[in-house]
């Protein structure tokens, strides 16, 4: 049922590796299509990776074309929306402290009520917010473009701190990585390479950790950016490099636990038991969460392009650049349902909320999806 | 015929009164050189002999020469005599408009950003 | 390897190489004491050759071994997969590092040439690419090279976002950009190709744009450029801090002024307390720069010292200015003359050796220079003498485009339909800066005979001299002028008189003899009366005229280009009168002004206007008006466009008694001709040559010919006198090629004022003939 | 694979001997394209060996022949690096003055008679200098004398030109640069007849200029070198008169054909 396209018919020209073609199979759980919807018309070509937040049974999602809509998550009715052309939303939502956090591509971080979307207060930064701010412990931090990191008070917006010795190098990919606050400190990776922990409350560096060393004759070998998606749990953080390692740290003093050789742009996810991450030639692996080694390896969506990963229950969800969402069992990484949202690329991370999972491609299309028990 | 239109034919230095009067007996001719510049004449039959000879001619009207001669004696200056012309900078700009009526906006075609050292793009020695 | 006293010397493992060209490189020699120092010295000696891989020195009792292992020859090179980079590229590059067919091979070259053929590829955007070179042995000691290229295709640019700026929106600052996103032109302007230097130049602009409306803290504090991880999209991110705005307060000039203040002062392009600008700063500096450079003072330099007042947000602007020394120019040097003589071109500069550098002289050489016409290109270097600080050469160095032409065969012009000429010409024969023209052309109504020369140094001062020799027979009607024949002979000789550095007075003296046969029921009657009017009454099919006439004409000229100038004007008038003795006595004056002056620096806007008047004078018995040969015409491919070529204005009254002949009008041409025309100049799309062989405009022409004097019943009466009504108007778009065979015309025009009768034309064209 | 190479590449086949006898034949007979192209696959094929020399040395003078200059010139470089002590270098080395010797001869002066000395000079001193190299390295070659002939028209050609520049400068009244054109004259050029013109030239320039002293000394050395420099029979530097330059085609352009002696 699910037609086969290959949009890469010129790859070759491309010299690029085509993507594999995805085969029949006997789907091994049933998934359940709630609703689909579109919020604007997605992230089009700016290359920024959107994925709507969740607050008691509300969805938040926006939108560069100037839209940030709340919608209802069972139903996918929309509750209130804000339109303007020349807000283009890219970083967030967020939702925290009683306050929906968004950042915009002209350097502007809005708090806003998240009942009715009206303004608490705005503040400026010094470069484009793409990646979704963190708000925790009465802070909204946020990340710019340019490496900077912002501390600001929830309550007034009033400017606290500023991280600025996150260097940024003359090529780096495009994405940031979106700061963790966990225990009063703020994680996120620099395009350096390097993964840093920040006091929430003054911004001072705790522990500075490199994940991946970029070294090469040309811009591109030296490509060294933690741009992904960061994971802590349990006082462990697990992040991974371009052209580095996936890394386990400590979250209060940095210092690694274990590191396994693989390079991904995209993040990891987790589990109770294993670390999920997909590399640069989009083949899934999975790590066990003490010692890093490796439990499985699929590549049987190789070259796809994969979004990051998320756990649902038993499940991996990933999306791939033809639209297609996948579910992949957790402890053999076997293909265990496969849904086409929409043509357009998916490559931002799903979310998932009890078992449901809510995946947005770039074009602005938003799916929810259930696995029936 | 009256109107015909003649070249202006100037040779020669063009000396400024300052540093002219800066001249001493005695300077050796490294020192002559720094303030003057160097001598537009010197004779291949007498090297210690410089002539800051110059001439002018402007249009149609007759050609005037004015010669300052330096006489060296081993590399001291011995005697300095001759008149010369002094730069006088409201004829010099009259000389120069008629080759070129100022177009402003008009950039000197072969003139980009590069460094003046007379537009040439061997640098300074 | 002890020191020992080398008694012979054997070399082992030659092949390529003779013994004889190792030993003319060897540092030694037999009989020398060898010391461990010559040893090694001896080796790289022979390393730097680089003939050998390997080199090893070995002792036989006191004979001094040599075993030497030869690098391979490369016999083939093949280069596969390249697109981008084209073939005789890469192979001048792999010239240049040494990897020639037949050269040695050495193998560190090739990481060298690969690493360089990548860095060249990224340069390009190509991110993607992949080289492989593979070598293969062959017999004899050498090796084919075998480069696969897999160049991807280039990371186009998708994103650029300016953050920070709240006084100009993105689109304003980004359209002088060079890098843009991906649009409909980028498959031609390739403007989404990502590279580092054009986004530097960005940048700068960037910062300009800001610092010519007063920004003076004006900062870009970072730039981020990312790339998507498949390398196929790019994205820049600029965030800038624009600050105040800054007011000029007062300006200072210092440094040694040599000239006036106030004569500087006039040059400072900006005020007190105006918004400062940079621009305008740069230019008030290199307007005196300039003015010192005319003078003599080649290296002056001018810097304008800004110093910043915060709290006013006001800057106080001093002028240093360093004028240098006194330049002179020591020798004029000419590259590139293997046709033109040194004087030729010599005599055309306006700087003299020995005199002091004048810039403006300069200038007005390189102008003087590209004016003869037979030069492609004009360059002028002024490099320093060593050995000396005030003084200069002047390198020119030309380049000669084939100075004459010789068509044969078939032109094509809407005036003469077919003409088959055959037509030599010099415009710089044997370099000698002559010119010399031979025609001999045969068309459809036309047989025409010419031989010109021209000097222009008769004497060293530019007085100038030309002759002119022609034969035509005319057959008037196939140029949609009225029916009759004419067979004219002439002979002129002119000298030009420069009186000015850009005006021109010619004198000419002419004789000529025109024979006119009409025929009875065609030609108008108004030209069969006015010939038997002129012929006292008597009615002849045939009429000759002599004149002698002197023509008396000044040109002034200030265009800055040959062809198509952007700057200037062009003022042409003349006055011809014929000489007592000639059949009749008339005059005719006319006068063309055309100006250019630039709108932007791609847009040129070129006005011109000609008048044209002719009457006869003095005593009735040879004054007969302007007489009908000598009268003007309007219309056609170079005059008002869109109209039929000579059909404008006043025409004979037609033959309502032979039907055929019934619609068909005569044209008469008048003795009063006013043409204006506006045109704008823009840059040909798709061609790269900015303009120095092609040019397209865009045109509004206006004018027409009138009040043409006719004999009826024996009385002489003009008709047709002027009035505004009568003008015609067309506009259109014009297109001029400078073709290697000849100028080629193309007209698209409209009329938009013409009335009923007018013998109208879309499409004008004339190519391989000047009409 | 396709038709084209059909007929395998005769080149590529044809053993070293062969192939080297009919490039040989064919730049005796004057096809120079066939000789290049032999002799230049037998080096890329045979890379050392006696043939191999010689085919170098052949392939110069078939690309000077086909007026390949540019080719000529870097392959008698190649070949006088790689073979420096072989036996026909001195061969080379003429041949390599001879490229650059000829460059300036072009078509018009043979057929229109046109003065070289007019023309641009940059080939003129890189074929005296090549020459110089030759007689210096190898001064009894059997090359040397007329590489020395050349030498001498050269140099000749070389102080032609700046007389030339000189009288120009002469006549429009410009005698500083005139006198200044001279000095190199004399200075570089001694004993040519061109020094006795510059001589009398700088006789010239300085007495306008009104240095009757150094004007003076000028002329007793003209004396004492050139006593029938046609400076005495006066009128001189000739030109043309008004009445004969008004006349077509008779402007040559050059104040060469009234040269002394």
């Amino acid at each position: 049922c699910t037609a086969i396209k290959n949009a890469f018919k010129g790859s070759n020209k491309e010299n690029i590796e085509p993507p594999k073609v995805l085969t029949e199979f006997a789907p091994t759980v049933t998934v359940e299509k709630l609703w689909t919807t579109g919020v604007g018309k997605g992230a089009r070509k700016t290359g920024v990776h959107l994925t709507p937040a969740y607050a008691d049974g509300k969805l938040y999602a926006i939108s560069t074309t100037g839209v940030l809509e709340a919608l209802d998550a069972t139903t996918g009715r929309t509750l209130w929306e804000k339109k303007d052309k020349k807000i283009a939303y890219a970083a967030g939502p967020t939702i925290g402290e009683g306050l929906l956090v968004v950042g915009t591509l002209d350097g502007t971080l809005f708090a806003l009520n998240p009942a009715d979307g009206s303004e608490r207060w705005h503040a400026e930064v010094s470069s484009e917010l793409i990646s979704a701010p963190a708000v925790d412990g009465g802070m909204v931090v946020a990340r710019s473009y340019d490496g900077r990191v912002y501390g600001f008070d929830a309550a007034n917006g009033e400017r606290k701190w500023i991280f600025d010795r996150n260097t940024v190098p003359l090529l780096s990919l495009r994405g940031n990585s979106a700061p963790l606050i966990r225990e009063g400190v703020v994680i996120t990776g620099g395009d350096n390479g390097k993964v840093v922990g920040l006091r929430l409350t003054d911004g001072v560096e705790v522990w500075e950790q490199v994940i991946s060393t970029g070294e090469g004759r040309t811009e591109i070998e030296r490509l060294q950016d933690v741009d992904g998606i960061l994971q802590a749990d349990a006082g462990v953080v697990y992040a991974a490099g371009y052209r580095g390692q996936i890394t386990a740290l400590a979250g209060n003093n940095g210092r690694p636990l274990w590191a396994h050789d693989l390079s991904s742009y995209s993040g990891v996810a987790i589990s109770p038991a294993a670390v999920f991450a997909n590399d640069v030639d989009s083949n899934i692996w999975s790590l066990d969460r003490n010692n890093g080694t490796s439990l499985w390896k699929q590549d049987v969506l190789g070259y796809r392009w994969l979004s990051p990963p998320a756990v649902q229950g038993d499940y991996i969800v990933v999306g791939d650049f033809d639209g297609y969402v996948h579910w992949l069992n957790l402890n053999d990484g076997k293909l265990a349902a496969r849904v086409r949202l929409t043509k357009k690329p998916i490559d931002s991370v799903p979310l998932v909320v009890g078992n449901t999972v809510y995946v947005q491609a770039s074009n602005g299309e938003l799916g929810a999806y259930r696995i029936a028990k | 015929c009256g109107f015909l239109y003649k070249l202006d034919i100037q040779q020669g230095n063009l000396l400024n009164k300052t540093l002219v009067e800066s001249l001493k007996p005695g300077m050796t001719k490294r020192q002559v050189t720094l303030v003057m510049g160097s001598p537009a004449l010197v004779s291949p039959f007498e090297q210690n002999r410089w002539d800051y000879i110059s001439s002018i001619r402007r249009g149609r009207s007759k050609m005037e020469t004015k010669d300052l001669t330096l006489h060296f004696e081993n590399d001291a200056l011995v005697s300095i005599d001759g008149d010369y012309f002094s730069e006088d900078a409201d004829q010099l700009i009259k000389d120069a408009t008629k080759y070129k009526r100022q177009y402003p906006d008009e950039k000197r075609p072969d003139e980009d950003k590069k460094k003046r050292g007379g537009g040439g793009d061997t640098g300074q020695s | 390897l002890e020191t020992f006293v080398v008694s012979d010397i054997r070399i082992d493992g030659l092949q390529r190489i003779n013994a004889g060209t190792v030993f003319s490189y060897l540092p030694v020699e037999k009989g020398d004491k060898l010391t461990q120092e010559r040893a090694s010295q001896a080796i790289r000696a022979l390393y730097k050759t680089g003939f050998f891989n390997d080199v090893q020195l070995a002792r036989q009792g006191n004979i001094l071994v040599i075993t030497v292992q030869e690098r391979p020859a490369i016999a083939k090179i093949l280069i596969k997969g390249n697109k981008d980079v084209k073939e005789e590229d890469l192979m001048k590059g792999l010239k240049d590092i040494g990897l020639v067919e037949g050269e040695p091979f050495d193998r560190l070259q090739l990481d060298r040439v690969t690493q360089e053929l990548v860095r060249q590829y990224n340069n390009r955007g190509k991110y993607n690419v992949t080289i492989k070179p593979k070598i293969l042995n062959l017999d004899r000691n050498r090796v084919e090279l075998n480069i696969n290229i897999a160049e991807g295709k280039a990371a186009a640019i998708k994103h650029i976002n300016i953050v920070g700026n709240h006084t100009y929106d993105d689109g304003t600052l980004r359209d002088e950009f060079e890098s843009g996103t991906t649009n409909w032109t980028s498959w031609y302007s390739k403007n989404d190709q990502y590279s580092r230097e054009k986004l530097s130049g960005d940048l700068e602009k960037l910062n300009s744009y800001y610092l010519d409306r007063g920004y003076v803290d004006f900062s870009t504090d970072s730039t981020e450029v990312s790339m998507s991880p498949d390398k196929r999209n790019m994205y820049i991110v600029a965030s800038v801090r624009e600050g105040e705005i800054y007011k000029v307060a007062d300006i200072s000039l210092s440094g040694n002024l040599i000239l006036k203040e106030d004569d500087l002062r006039k040059l400072i392009k900006i005020q007190s307390n105006e918004i400062f600008s940079r621009n305008k700063l740069e230019k008030s500096a290199e307007a005196m720069t300039a003015v010192l450079a005319n003078i003599g003072y080649a290296f002056a330099e001018v810097t304008p010292v800004p110093t910043v007042n915060r709290e006013k947000r006001e800057v106080s602007i001093n002028f240093v200015i360093a004028p240098g020394k006194r330049v002179y120019v020591h020798r004029i040097n000419f590259k590139g003359n293997t046709n033109t003589a040194d004087e030729v071109i010599r005599r055309e500069m306006r700087q003299l050796e020995g005199a002091w550098y004048s810039q403006a002289a300069i200038d007005r050489s390189k102008i003087r220079l590209q004016r003869l016409g037979y030069f492609k290109k004009v360059d002028i270097t002024t490099p320093r003498v060593p050995g000396t600080d005030d003084q200069v050469d002047l390198n020119v160095t030309i380049e000669e485009t084939s100075s004459g032409s010789f068509t044969f065969g078939l032109g094509y012009s809407q005036v003469q339909k077919f003409i088959a000429s055959v037509s030599v010409s010099q415009n710089n024969l044997f370099g000698s800066g002559d010119r010399a023209a031979l025609t001999v052309s045969q068309s459809f109504y036309e047989k025409r005979y010419d031989i010109s020369y021209f000097n222009p140094y008769l004497t060293d001062d530019g007085i100038s001299i030309g002759y002119d020799i022609s034969l035509r027979k005319l057959d008037q009607s196939e140029a949609n002028i009225a029916e009759y024949l004419s067979d004219t002979a002439s002979f002129s000789t002119y000298l030009g008189i420069p009186i000015s550095e850009s005006d021109t007075v010619n004198v000419k003296l002419g004789v000529d003899k025109t024979r006119i046969n009409t025929f009875e029921g065609a030609t108008p009657d108004e030209i069969i009366n006015y010939i038997t009017l002129v012929n006292k009454g008597i009615p002849t099919p045939l009429k000759t005229f002599h004149q002698w006439n002197t023509e008396i004409s000044w040109a002034h000229d200030t265009r800055n280009k040959f062809f198509n100038p952007t700057h200037g004007a062009l003022l042409q008038l003349s006055a011809e009168v014929t000489l007592p003795g000639s059949t009749l006595s008339y005059y005719k004056l006319v006068g063309k002004y055309t100006q250019y002056f630039p709108i932007t620096d791609k847009l040129t806007f070129q006005g011109s206007a000609t008048i044209g008047y002719g009457d006869g004078y003095g005593s009735d018995k040879h004054n007969f008006g302007l007489p009908f040969y000598e009268n003007f015409y309007a219309g056609g491919v170079a005059d008002v466009r869109g109209f039929k070529d000579n059909t404008l204005g006043p025409s004979a009254s037609p033959f309502d008694l032979i039907p055929q002949y019934s619609g068909y009008q005569q044209p008469l041409g008048g003795a009063f001709k006013t043409v204006a025309t506006a045109e704008v100049i823009f840059p040909t799309p798709f061609v790269k040559d900015d303009n120095t062989t092609t040019r397209l405009s865009a045109f509004f022409d206006v004018g027409n010919v009138f009040n043409s004097n006719i004999a009826q019943n024996g009385v002489l009466r003009t008709t047709n006198n002027f009035s505004f009504s009568d003008l015609r108007a067309s506009a259109g778009l014009s297109f001029h090629w400078q073709a290697p065979v000849g100028p080629i015309v193309i007209n698209l025009a409209r009329p938009i004022r013409k009335k009923p009768g007018d013998q109208t034309e879309t499409l004008q064209f004339t190519f391989g003939a000047q009409n | 694979c396709h038709r084209g190479a059909k007929k395998e590449e005769v080149t590529e086949t044809l053993p070293v001997d062969q192939l080297y006898a009919e490039g040989k034949a064919a730049l005796v007979d004057g096809n120079v394209g066939k000789a290049t192209r032999y002799y230049k696959r037998l080096i890329a094929r045979f890379p050392f060996g006696p043939y191999t020399e010689q085919s170098q040395l052949e392939l110069s003078y078939a690309q000077y022949k086909s007026h390949d200059d540019d080719e000529a010139y870097s392959t008698l470089n190649r070949f006088i690096k790689t073979y420096p002590t072989q036996k026909h270098v001195d061969y080379a080395y003429y041949l390599r003055g001879v490229v650059n010797f000829s460059r300036q001869t072009g078509f018009l002066t043979r057929y229109v008679g046109q003065d070289m000395t007019q023309r641009d000079q940059g080939f003129v001193n890189q074929s005296f200098q090549d020459f110089s190299e030759l007689i210096t390295k190898f001064p009894d070659s059997r090359y040397a004398l007329d590489a020395r002939q050349r030498m001498i028209y050269l140099r000749d050609n070389m102080a032609n030109s700046q007389v030339n520049v000189a009288k120009y400068y002469l006549r429009r009244g410009a005698y500083l640069a005139a006198a200044n054109r001279s000095r190199t004259v004399i200075e570089n050029y001694q004993r040519t007849p061109q020094a006795g013109d510059a001589l009398a030239i700088m006789v010239m320039s300085y007495k306008a200029l009104g240095e009757d002293k150094l004007s003076a000394d000028a002329e007793r050395v003209l004396k004492q070198n050139y006593p029938n420099h046609p400076y005495y029979k006066g009128n001189w530097p000739k030109h043309p008169p008004l009445w004969k330059r008004v006349i077509p085609f008779t402007n040559k352009n050059s104040t060469a054909d009234d040269s002394t002696l």
